[in-house]
């Protein structure tokens, strides 16, 4: 498919070519990340087809623009010509965008459809945002933490040289097993905050008193970084995310070494935030009539 | 615009000024409807979904509209009729009737059109007599006042040569 | 200028404002129900009702032959004081028959509290399918003191609850109600 | 007494001189010159606002505000440049030229015209006052999503109060605009004979009429909801929050129309004056106006894709987005067209032009690529939202407002403004604008979010070149401003058409046009 096709054309030509080598050499991000869950190519290949159909359409456009500027100028000697309507020009530059845009629509439809599943999950994550940190549950593992960004203040205020991974480091990432369909569940305890990890494909925004899902099935272990991405008071920047990715004994090993620390403390203390689910043992079902 | 009626013989006539309209009084009340309809649609839409203060403010919203155009309108159909009748000068003004009227003396009755020194400003046609004055064709533009001036200037003179 | 001229003028130019007026005109009309069926599509409340459903009122039979997986969730807002949680995190049910669960909420301060739960289903087609015959959200929670509730919930989902929903979840975000009783 | 006697005027009912010319204002001229000068201080002060966002975001780390400061300039920034410095250059705009382009003497309503005006600079005094504050000004970004903007501290009923007198003072202006342009065209001058400004302004005030009670209205109830208990955006009372959302944006769409389809209307002025070359397809760009107006009404939902609506609400918000680059495709191509086989010149306003084409051109791309609802998924709030909305109504709304001043100066002061200074005001400006919004596309494409006061080390290059180009670009408008004030105290004396190309009925006038109208009889064929 040219969808396909013109993803894959990561060396574009002419202008372009130039910042890419540009962004090569300087290690610079220039385009969206390609992401690691099946989604996320979805929505890369999508990404690169509309750029591309608009860099043809900006040439097409700015070409004849530019030819024009170029030879229909008085200096050039060029006589006005008195032509000002053509039914049948209108006609073609309102159907020829339309048929683009429905070559367009077709897939993000099936991209959004896709986006939009989130039946038959292995697992389910809530994430509340809160002013300013994370909190993540494993609905069915029972653990519960929050996750606050661990950049310290010295780096912030430029009093310290700023480490590799400043403003996008936590203490507590969140820890997800790969090949497993993620539910996300979001919501937030104060004002509405974003949940964004680019990797993931797509941001979900967390809102007070609603809950909302999204998935995600990550293909390759490794750490992935995001932040709150809607403004959410003085510290929206300093509350980022961190996503890690194990594999699946990986995930397992350090679920039961959570438990583990969560048994042992629950013994000395007070419970803590309020943030807790009851244990994850299943109660019966009771029909009320 | 300006009409001016003539008669050559008798030395009269009459200048009737009327400003210039390009929408009628249904093409007004049409407009406001759709507005109206829109408006309230929107906000009757948001009442309907518990907004209801949208409600409040769209109605005084859509007041304003009205008494604006319905100003303009209005504005539009003001009428002034300039008589010059024998020795006097009659000078009408209103909408459905003559609301205002004065009377001049044609004998020393000037025309006048003052230029405000400064730019950007409209210049005032006066008719003057016996220290009186009255301004005449306020909502014309520039050039029908300036051709009123002059005919008025025009069919004043007669009078005054007759009775020298 | 002539007068034909300036009526010509004026009719067609009324003819034109009515052109455009007339989509405008419908539209008008439009508003309402197109914001119902936008609600509706995009799930504005993607809130369950807010008000008890009648025994009397729900339809259809139970249906046997699907399950659909229903999750709770408990969230508390502003960390006020409490801790709440569902007693079960997940049923699997039968679409049509009634199933009785609950929340637990304890006041963790030494003061009496008031709360009040509101609920949000996603996804959310599935919230005008979400029907509760009991629920503790119906009303403010009064804590005396270190007070512990167990607060039920009786629910079922309508039959007729659209076949690609598999998963349901209903989420319960307390919030602390300043001032009063229930 | 052969003629009438022209006398000036020197006793009591002379128009007054001095401040109290200006504060009395009802002509039509004196409340444009108001609008415009008003607007270009807005647009300085917003720009200052804009510049300390730049200062800060030029390296990582944070070197000159607090992050709540900051959240406050970003605030203020588009609060002031959208109400202060964009919608009123506009009305400035429609002010001078709708009563000269249509042969009327003056506009239908000068005294509310008057009082439409002054509103504004008490509404701004107010706003900008919630600076020095109690808990300091606005920080929870201008579209005032609850419950953050609820956070508020004192300033929170200034805010609320200035933005009901912007509101306020937007609808006497299009109500005004509406009056005029329906009531007082010329005799001759149909509806499909006005100019293209004209057109683009009555859509535009019909727009503004529809949607302003939504915004007055929604901004009230984070009022009550704040101070009286209701909660129509309050979850634990039974209200959305996200409906605040969705009744901001009901409004805040066809806002972004209200800032662009003038814009749209002064380019279509420029382009055939200087292609000496009438206007391709005047009346699909009458049709692609409306329709545009039109679609903007049931669009709203794709600033809030990530809301979590259900597929069938992202799918018809999608494809009703995507609908709208129809229309705005057939503009920009009747613009090329126009060009086309023309004989082109290049001063100064064709200039902004040809940049307005090409640049919001780029925005519209960007903005059909985040049309995509799944991708718009990466694209929200990020970056390249800021990088695309700025590229429409920086390089869009702004560039034609210079546009603009340069075509209508000559005849709005009688003198031509110094075209070499013109020029390079223009590339200075399109460089530094270009430097400043291209690499927020990157930044936004790498996950950049927006309205952060730090970031990460991996978008520190392009926010200093970011930063550097709007140093650039914020300099050179005081170029601008120094070649306006040359223009008006001195410069060569313009003709009374200015431009060889330029057709419509203001060219018949005399340079600067000395009285309401006419000098020679409008005729309109």
């Amino acid at each position: 498919m040219l969808a396909n096709l013109l993803a894959r054309m990561r060396y574009p030509a002419l202008g372009l070519g130039l910042l890419w080598s540009l962004s090569a050499a300087a290690d610079l991000k220039l385009n969206m990340p390609e992401g690691v869950t099946t989604i996320s190519h979805q929505i890369y290949d999508l990404h690169m087809t509309i750029l591309w159909i608009c860099v043809a359409i900006g040439v097409g456009v700015f070409g004849t623009m530019f030819y024009s500027i170029y030879y229909h100028r008085k200096s050039k000697g060029a006589v006005p010509a008195h032509f000002h309507e053509s039914t049948t020009v209108e006609i073609v530059w309102t159907v020829v965008p339309m048929l683009i845009l429905i070559f367009m629509a077709v897939p993000a439809t099936r991209t959004l459809i896709n986006l939009e599943d989130v039946s038959k999950p292995d697992l389910t994550i809530k994430v509340t945002g809160y002013q300013w940190k994370w909190s993540y549950d494993y609905l069915d593992e029972g653990i519960s933490f929050f996750s606050t960004l661990s950049t310290p203040a010295e780096q912030i205020n430029n009093l310290a040289p700023k480490d590799k991974d400043y403003l996008l480091e936590v203490d507590n990432p969140l820890v997800v097993p790969v090949g497993k369909k993620i539910r996300i569940l979001t919501t937030a305890a104060d004002v509405i905050h974003s949940w964004w990890v680019p990797s993931l494909g797509w941001k979900r925004d967390a809102i007070p008193g609603f809950i909302n899902e999204s998935w995600a099935l990550i293909e390759k272990p490794g750490v992935y970084r995001g932040q709150c991405a809607e403004l959410c008071g003085k510290d929206h920047g300093y509350m980022p995310i961190v996503v890690v990715a194990k594999t699946q004994e990986e995930y397992r090993q350090w679920v039961e070494s959570k438990k583990a620390a969560k048994t042992a403390s629950l013994g000395s203390d007070n419970p803590g935030p309020a943030m807790t689910n009851a244990p994850g043992q299943p109660a019966p079902v009771t029909a009320a009539q | 615009m300006v009409d001016i009626q003539q008669h050559a013989d008798t030395l009269q006539c009459r200048f009737v000024l009327r400003p210039n309209r390009s929408l009628s009084w249904r093409g007004s009340l049409l407009f406001y409807f759709s507005l109206l309809i829109i408006s309230s649609g929107i906000a009757i839409g948001l009442t309907l979904l518990g907004f209801w203060p949208v409600l409040p403010f769209a109605g005084l919203e859509m007041l304003a509209l009205g008494i604006g155009l319905y100003v303009v309108a209005c504005r539009c159909y003001e009428c002034e009729v300039i008589s010059i009748n024998g020795d006097s000068i009659r000078i009408e003004r209103g909408r459905d009737y003559p609301r205002e009227q004065w009377t001049l003396g044609r004998m020393w009755a000037r025309v006048v059109l003052e230029r405000c020194p400064r730019a950007w400003y409209p210049s005032r046609l006066l008719i003057r007599s016996h220290g009186r004055s009255v301004e005449v064709g306020r909502f014309l533009d520039e050039e029908e006042r300036q051709r009123l001036a002059d005919e008025l200037t025009r069919s004043l003179r007669p009078a005054l040569v007759g009775n020298l | 200028m002539t007068a034909p001229t300036t009526s010509q003028a004026n009719r067609r130019t009324l003819r034109r404002l009515l052109l455009i007026a007339a989509p405008m005109f419908g539209f008008g009309f439009a508003v309402a129900p197109l914001y119902s069926v936008i609600c509706s599509l995009t799930g504005l409340n993607g809130r369950t009702s807010d008000r008890p459903v009648a025994v009397a009122e729900v339809q259809g039979e139970v249906d046997k032959t699907r399950t659909v997986t229903v999750e709770f969730v408990a969230n508390v807002n502003e960390s006020a004081p409490w801790e709440f949680a569902p007693k079960v995190v997940r049923m699997e049910v039968h679409p049509g028959q009634f199933y009785r669960t609950s929340f637990i909420a304890q006041n963790l301060t030494g003061a009496p509290l008031v709360g009040q739960a509101v609920p949000s289903v996603t996804p959310g087609p599935a919230a005008p399918h979400f029907q509760k015959i009991e629920c503790f959200c119906f009303s403010r929670q009064a804590f005396k003191p270190h007070e512990s509730k167990d607060m039920p919930v009786v629910f079922r989902l309508d039959p007729s609850t659209p076949a690609d929903i598999s998963t349901v979840t209903l989420s319960y975000t307390f919030f602390k109600v300043e001032d009063k009783g229930s | 007494m052969s003629t009438a006697t022209h006398v000036h005027v020197e006793h009591h009912d002379a128009p007054p001189r001095g401040i109290w010319r200006w504060l009395s204002a009802t002509n039509h001229k004196d409340i444009g010159t108001l609008y415009l000068v008003f607007s270009l201080i807005m647009f300085l002060i917003g720009g200052c606002m804009a510049l300390i966002i730049r200062a800060e975001l030029f390296q990582p780390g944070l070197q000159f505000v607090t992050p709540q400061f900051f959240n406050q300039m970003t605030t203020m920034h588009a609060l002031v440049m959208v109400f202060g410095a964009v919608m009123p250059a506009f009305t400035g705009l429609a002010n001078w030229l709708i009563p000269m382009m249509i042969g009327a003497p003056d506009m239908a309503l000068p005294r509310m015209n008057n009082w439409s005006f002054w509103i504004l600079p008490f509404a701004f005094t107010l706003l900008l006052s919630t600076l020095f504050m109690q808990g300091g000004g606005p920080a929870g970004g201008w579209t005032l999503y609850p419950p953050l903007v609820l956070q508020t501290g004192n300033a929170f009923p200034f805010v609320i109060l200035s933005v009901h007198m912007m509101g306020i003072s937007s609808i006497m202006g299009a109500i005004n605009v509406i009056a005029t342009i329906l009531n007082m065209r010329a005799p001759g001058m149909t509806l499909m004979k006005m100019p293209l400004f004209v057109w683009t302004w009555l859509i535009t005030a019909y727009l503004l009429i529809a949607v302003m009670p939504v915004l007055a209205g929604g901004v009230t109830m984070l009022l009550t909801d704040k101070f009286f208990g209701t909660s129509f955006f309050n979850a634990a009372g039974g209200g959305d929050p996200v409906m605040f959302q969705h009744i901001f944006w009901f409004f805040g769409h066809p806002e972004v129309y209200i800032m662009i389809l003038p814009a749209f209307g002064v380019i279509s002025m420029i382009i055939p004056t200087f292609a000496r070359k009438p206007l391709f397809g005047y009346s699909s760009m009458v049709y692609a106006t409306a329709s545009i107006a039109f679609l903007s009404f049931i669009v709203w939902g794709h600033h809030m894709f990530t809301v979590g609506m259900p597929l069938a609400g992202e799918l018809f918000f999608m494809y009703a987005t995507m609908i709208i680059a129809v229309p705005t495709g057939v503009k920009v191509f009747n613009w090329v067209s126009t060009m086309w086989k023309g004989s082109m010149t290049f001063e100064t306003p064709m200039l902004f032009a040809i940049a307005f084409v090409i640049l919001f051109t780029i925005g519209g791309f960007s903005g059909l690529m985040l049309a995509i609802a799944p991708a718009d998924f990466q694209y929200q709030d990020t970056y390249f939202v800021v990088a695309h909305f700025h590229y429409v109504l920086v390089t869009g709304a702004v560039f034609s407002l210079m546009a603009a001043a340069y075509y209508w100066l000559p005849k709005w002061t009688g003198h031509m403004y110094d075209e070499k200074l013109g020029k390079i005001h223009f590339w200075l400006s399109v460089i530094g604008v270009n430097i400043l919004f291209f690499p927020q596309h990157f930044l936004g494409l790498a996950g950049m979010p927006r309205r952060i006061p730090d970031y990460a080390l991996q978008f520190a290059e392009f926010n200093a070149l970011s930063s550097i180009g709007a140093y650039i670009y914020g300099f050179s408008q005081l170029l601008f401003v120094y070649i306006v004030i040359k223009t008006i105290r001195s410069g060569e004396k313009a003709t009374d058409q200015v431009w060889e190309g330029a057709r419509g009925l203001e060219w018949t006038l005399s340079s600067p046009p000395p009285y309401h109208s006419f000098t020679t009889a409008p005729e309109v064929h």
